[in-house]
């Protein structure tokens, strides 16, 4: 069923190119296509005893699949970890597409072709039991996406994500090679790993690998360039969806193959592992580090790479940490920044589609002018700041919870700061690009558009008062890594610390709106027009050569602080290993001098250094 | 060099006070020489209203930190339709001075991009600095005239 | 509670929260620290000065006012929300003072917006300055502080004042009918 | 039906105590002004100043808005307030603070800011976003010393919920007893010098230099709103001073002495609340302003340095 679902989207793919000169009819059919695996995966998950739409109910994933392909074996099958990824996906995948139908003019058959190709690299990783089958998978992921990339056409764009992409594939392949060495078979379900050196090394590799794509300090250089030079709903798609991938890798290596006790065999400190330690300090490092960075951009996908960099962080740090309470919110905040990410992204591609502007200092007063655009921006600002009326601040809590659970003293102090900044940079796009002096008399964005953003806000709204759904779906990961799941009803969320009842926020909010609201309403209001401001005084007429939009360098005392410390830091230090290893190759290729008689010398050498050594020992 | 050395026939009225009367042409070499030998500050340029002899005179300050001397040139400009070139290529705070002449007694000056409404706003009579501008009588005319707010 | 004594229980109270926001032209500013600080103490009538006239309630007009800046002054004025009151600041707002021959100044303020209390004196004393004040809380209670219902009422007189000042003309007036009266 | 008669209880308690939390923030406003002017030697505004001037507020007869974005500052000022208010532990009330813990009252606080920085914005005016720039940098200045403390006292207490933290303190053993805490309220008094925004942290509203910054369109209604807002946040954040380190002023157990431990305690609470508000108000009245990065360096540096040090000591366990 699933192969036959990859069928056609291959088919679509190749349909979708012919249809180059027809955007709308491609982005019809693409769409079409981007929905089938959902169904046929909905409607296998239905043949073996799971009644959809009840997916909040634990669920028991069983069988795999193994499918015969000539010379090699695809094993696949659906894990409770896949699926929940999978949805992910599987929901904001369309709605991007939905997006890009009216957004993406030029070319639009190879854009579909290679958002097909993405959407199907992802979902065999998704959906891999072996490690062959998760690396083809992968890469047919990696290369449509620098496909994309191309389409972007940015040089920067394309060295950074290239040269991190096979980064990646080298440390995956390494480590997943070094595995097979260390247990004779590329199944995850057969691996059993021991406590070796080499493993250790292994998992390292995979998981560094797998960090690339999640786009986690030091190794996020490609990410900036990537989602600021790229189609918009591409990168609503990979910054939402894709970067989970990485994240989904280091679960799926970390506990469902290696195991905590594996881990915990390398030395634990606190009752968490060195290894999960080690990734919740760079976690919190990534989350700190690229909201800072974000606070100082200028240009709106910028802003946005770099929050994503740090809100995928805060995986990061739920994944090291390990508890139930951890991991469920590392989900949890997987889901949100899928959703609000890619809200955030579609929300700039429409403001740019109006506008023609990417530059927050040059936008300005749009609220008024698109207020549904703004409503949905303003929605998923609120969720990646964390204010308790999305369900951004659940997941945050859950990770915070954990942290405090596990006494983690000088993790939570930056995770927790790291929020404050996200307010930061939250206000910035929201002032920036939303309100202040409207400069620019444009209309509403397209209807397609709206529906995709609101459809992507709207599980922000449901997991708001439903957080235990996501519980729900993460207490058969849980129980499969051999965890307890949390204690918790639809509404609330119990910890050994505290807890936390939406339903108690949400009626007390209501409440304290109403009361307000009744307040506010009991006198008359006149809105009076824009140029109607105090400024000393001055009168209107001057208005038309005082800008008094004052976004430009907006956080310029934060900068003076943070600036000299954190721009460009990473790019800086890569710079450094690359001109070292230019330094070295060079040195290297003088050997190559072409003169028989040197590299006789060179081979006199190594002989006199082996018979030095066996002289030695 | 000083002042006195650089112009004989200038005028000293007191000690550090040096006064030299010029043709209007000639004001901006006079104003270029002084600069280029330690006269750098430009103080201020001034315009008196001579209505009898049909002129105005404009007075350039300038000052000379190391000589501790303050030189004033003088020139005579008609005071119907009188021009003046420009000097704010030597020192651009000149232009602001320029600009206040221009609207308070309706010199031109020439090359001066900027000799819109300065301070005024929307001034539609005689440039008010002018002595054959009756202020006693503009008041007479226009603020007492202005209706008081009748009360029904 | 019938609605004259809502007004009345509302004019009692908000007497007692004056704010203020001062135009300080001419030399009536430097009047205005000492009776804010601990000599006199205005604070103590529940007075207090705002930063903008979105905020405040009185105006303080502390001197002459050019044409340029009588612009500026409509504006604020016009800023300000109902109820709103203007104190005007020694001789320059009431005839001129000692610029009553001046081109450019106007001699008397209440022929552009409506006063509600002139203080004389050349300038005036801080005691001058609190006892208007209290004269001035004494009139909102009494509702004869009405200078803002005077501005609604002969908003097209007042307009047209203030046009002719601003084009120093006196026949260039144009049609008052078109601008939307409040 | 019993259910719904405790539900109605627990609502006119909720309502009744959310009354009372403005009434104080509204008289905090003119014990602010009377504290103030009697440093200055001055005699100052009568103590019941601050429910003259928002009556006065509410009442102008005409109130101006940019819009409807303009429009939700004053909404979400008031309603995000009350809801940090309704998730606290006051005076021995729990009130919905067991729903909850310190992290949600922290992200509650943020609803009130960035609503109002929402407005402000609208309104168009670059005082307002550079009011807010400051407001805001500001929060990322005080909040790192204050987290500190707070996540170093969590980890000692071994909960998040202020409920717990509140009786854990039951019977005097009050947080500020404890060396290191007595260090670490020290520090985040210095946290809520900057949350209070009084003096020398008042950059962000400085009247002088861009027009009190974020509320410069604001007036009316519409300030009356946000003057409410500023209040109750008074109650509110030195509540949370009280609540974490003055065990929240509870002094009797109501099962001993019934309901006169709920007055003896109330007053408590309040007296505990003025004290800490007086403190802030007497460094505000000396103090000129920092500028916004000396501030931001000042937290990060000297105060968050403090913190560091409490946290090493819990790290290590010693002397706790």
């Amino acid at each position: 069923m699933i192969l036959e679902a990859f069928g056609v989207m291959l088919l679509a793919v190749i349909v979708v190119l012919a249809l180059d000169r027809y955007p709308r009819i491609a982005a019809a059919v693409a769409i079409i296509a981007s929905l089938l695996p959902l169904f046929a995966l909905t409607s296998w998950a239905g043949i073996m005893g799971i009644s959809l739409p009840s997916f909040l109910a634990p669920l028991e994933f069983e069988s795999s699949l193994v499918y015969n392909l000539g010379p090699g074996t695809l094993n696949l099958a659906i894990t409770p970890l896949g699926w929940f990824f999978l949805l992910l996906l599987a929901t904001s995948f369309p709605l991007a597409l939905l997006f890009a139908s009216s957004f993406v003019r030029n070319r639009a058959g190879g854009f579909y072709a290679g958002m097909l190709l993405t959407m199907l690299g992802s979902f065999g990783v998704l959906l891999a039991r072996d490690a062959l089958t998760f690396f083809l998978f992968w890469e047919i992921m990696s290369w449509s996406i620098l496909a994309m990339v191309l389409r972007g056409g940015d040089r920067r764009a394309i060295v950074s994500y290239l040269s991190f992409g096979s980064l990646s594939a080298m440390l995956l392949l390494f480590g997943f090679m070094m595995l097979y060495f260390k247990t004779g078979t590329f199944l995850f379900g057969d691996m059993h790993l021991d406590t070796s050196l080499t493993t250790l090394v292994a998992l390292s590799m995979i998981v560094a690998g797998l960090a690339v794509k999640g786009a986690l300090m030091p190794l996020h250089v490609w990410a900036p360039h990537v989602y600021s030079r790229s189609e918009e709903p591409f990168v609503a798609f990979l910054s939402g969806g894709l970067s989970k991938l990485g994240y989904f890798g280091m679960l799926l290596f970390m506990y469902g193959i290696a195991g905590l006790s594996l881990l915990s065999s390398w030395g634990t400190f606190r009752d968490v592992s060195y290894f999960g330690y080690a990734l919740a300090v760079i976690g919190a490092f990534t989350a700190f580090a690229g909201t800072v960075l974000a606070v100082m951009q200028d240009d709106l996908r910028k802003l946005l790479a770099y929050s994503s960099v740090g809100q995928l962080g805060y995986i990061a740090i739920g994944i090291g940490i390990g508890t139930p309470l951890a991991l469920t919110g590392a989900l949890f905040q997987a889901l949100n920044h899928t959703f609000f990410k890619a809200v955030l992204f579609l929300a700039a591609g429409a403001v740019y589609y109006r506008t023609g502007k990417w530059k927050i200092s040059e936008l300005g007063g749009l609220g008024y002018r698109m207020p549904f655009t703004f409503l949905a921006a303003l929605f998923a600002i609120f969720a990646l700041a964390a204010i308790p009326i999305t369900s951004g601040f659940a997941a945050k809590w859950l990770l915070y919870e954990a942290a405090i659970e596990k006494k983690f003293l000088f993790v939570t102090p930056i995770m927790l700061i790291a929020g404050v900044g996200a307010f930061l940079y939250a206000y910035k796009i929201l002032y920036g690009v939303f309100l202040g002096e409207p400069r620019y008399d444009v209309k509403e964005a397209p209807i397609s558009q709206l529906v995709a953003m609101w459809l992507l806000v709207l599980p922000l709204v449901i997991f708001l008062i439903f957080p235990g759904w996501v519980a729900d779906l993460a207490a058969p990961i849980l129980s499969e890594y051999g965890m307890q799941p949390i204690p918790h009803t639809p509404y609330v969320i119990t910890t050994n610390l505290a807890a936390y009842n939406t339903l108690a926020v949400i009626f007390a909010l209501m409440g304290a709106l109403l009361v307000s609201l009744i307040l506010y309403k009991w006198k008359p209001q006149e809105v009076v027009p824009h140029e109607d401001n105090y400024l000393a005084g001055e009168p209107p007429e001057l208005y038309e050569y005082i800008s008094m939009h004052a976004a430009s360098n907006y956080y310029e005392p934060f900068e003076d602080v943070f600036g000299p410390v954190f721009r460009r830091g990473a790019e800086r230090a890569w710079e450094i290993i690359l001109a070292a290893a230019e330094f070295l190759g060079n040195g290297a290729r003088r050997l190559y001098t072409g003169l028989t008689q040197d590299y006789s010398i060179y081979i006199l050498l190594f002989f006199l250094i082996l018979v030095g050594w066996w002289l030695l020992w | 060099m000083m002042a006195k050395e650089l112009f004989p026939d200038a005028q000293e009225i007191r000690k550090g006070r040096i006064r030299i009367e010029v043709e209007p042409e000639k004001v901006g070499e006079i104003v270029k020489k002084l600069k280029d030998n330690g006269y750098d500050h430009f103080v201020m340029l001034s315009c008196i209203d001579w209505i009898n002899d049909g002129q105005f005179e404009l007075v350039y300050h300038m000052w000379s930190y190391e000589y501790r001397e303050h030189v004033m040139i003088s020139t005579r400009i008609p005071r119907d339709g009188g021009s003046m070139v420009t000097l704010r290529d030597l020192f651009p705070q000149i232009e602001t001075y320029e600009r206040e002449i221009h609207e308070m007694f309706g010199v031109d000056f020439i090359g001066n991009p900027r000799l819109g409404e300065f301070i005024l706003e929307g001034w539609p009579h005689m440039p008010p600095m002018r002595k054959d501008f009756d202020t006693e009588k503009f008041v007479k005319d226009f603020y007492y005239k202005i209706p008081e707010v009748k009360e029904e | 509670m019938r609605n004259d004594d809502w007004k009345k229980v509302s004019r009692l109270v908000s007497k007692k929260s004056l704010w203020m926001v001062h135009f300080c032209t001419g030399c009536g500013a430097m009047e205005m620290p000492p009776v804010m600080t601990s000599r006199y103490d205005m604070e103590r009538f529940g007075i207090a000065p705002m930063a903008t006239p979105r905020q405040a309630d009185v105006l303080l007009i502390t001197g002459y006012l050019s044409i340029k800046t009588l612009k500026r002054v409509v504006q604020v004025y016009e800023q300000m929300r109902d109820p709103k009151y203007v104190i005007g600041f020694g001789s320059c707002t009431i005839n001129g003072g000692m610029y009553w021959d001046s081109y450019n100044t106007i001699k008397d303020l209440s022929k552009y917006i409506p006063v509600d209390l002139y203080i004389a004196g050349c300038m005036p004393r801080p005691e001058a300055i609190m006892d208007a004040f209290l004269k001035l809380m004494e009139m909102i209670e009494k509702g004869e502080a009405i200078g803002w219902k005077k501005y609604h009422k002969y908003y097209d007189q007042y307009k047209r004042n203030q046009r002719m000042a601003f084009s120093y003309r006196l026949d260039e007036v144009q049609d008052i009918k078109e601008d939307d009266a409040k | 039906m019993v259910d719904l008669i405790a539900l109605g209880e627990q609502i006119l308690l909720l309502a009744g105590m959310v009354t009372l939390g403005f009434a104080i923030g509204m008289f905090f406003n003119g014990f602010a002004r009377k504290v103030t002017a009697r440093i200055h030697n001055r005699i100052g505004p009568p103590i019941y100043q601050g429910y003259i001037d928002v009556f006065k507020l509410f009442a102008k007869k005409t109130n101006i808005s940019h819009g409807w974005i303009f429009d939700l500052a004053a909404l979400f000022s008031v309603a995000g307030i009350t809801l940090a208010f309704l998730f606290l532990p006051v005076a021995g009330f729990t009130l919905l603070s067991t729903e909850g813990d310190i992290f949600l009252i922290l992200y509650l606080l943020a609803i009130p800011a960035l609503g109002f920085a929402l407005g402000a914005g609208a309104s168009g005016n670059p005082n307002a976003a550079v009011g807010i720039m400051r407001a805001l940098i500001l929060m990322l200045a005080y909040e790192l010393p204050l987290v500190m403390v707070v996540v170093a006292m969590m980890i000692h207490y071994n909960t998040t919920s202020l409920a717990t933290l509140v009786q854990m303190q039951s019977g005097m053993h009050w947080a500020i007893f404890v060396p290191v805490f007595f260090i670490g309220a020290i520090i985040v008094d210095m946290a809520l010098q900057g949350m209070l925004m009084e003096k020398p942290f008042d950059i962000a509203i400085a009247p002088h230099e861009i027009a009190s910054g974020p509320m410069v369109e604001f007036g009316g209604k519409h300030l009356g709103a946000l003057m409410l807002y500023k209040m109750m946040a008074i109650v509110v954040e030195t509540t949370l001073f009280v609540d974490l380190f003055l065990g929240g002023g509870v002094v009797l157990s109501v099962s001993q002495y019934g309901w006169i431990a709920y007055v003896v305690n109330f007053l408590v609470w309040f007296a505990l609340i003025t004290l800490v508000f007086f403190l802030a108000l007497l460094i505000n009245a000396v103090f000129p302003r920092f500028r916004i990065e000396q501030a931001l360096k000042f937290y990060w540096k000297y105060d968050a340095l403090a913190a560091l040090l409490i946290l090493i000591w819990v790290f290590a366990g010693v002397s706790i």
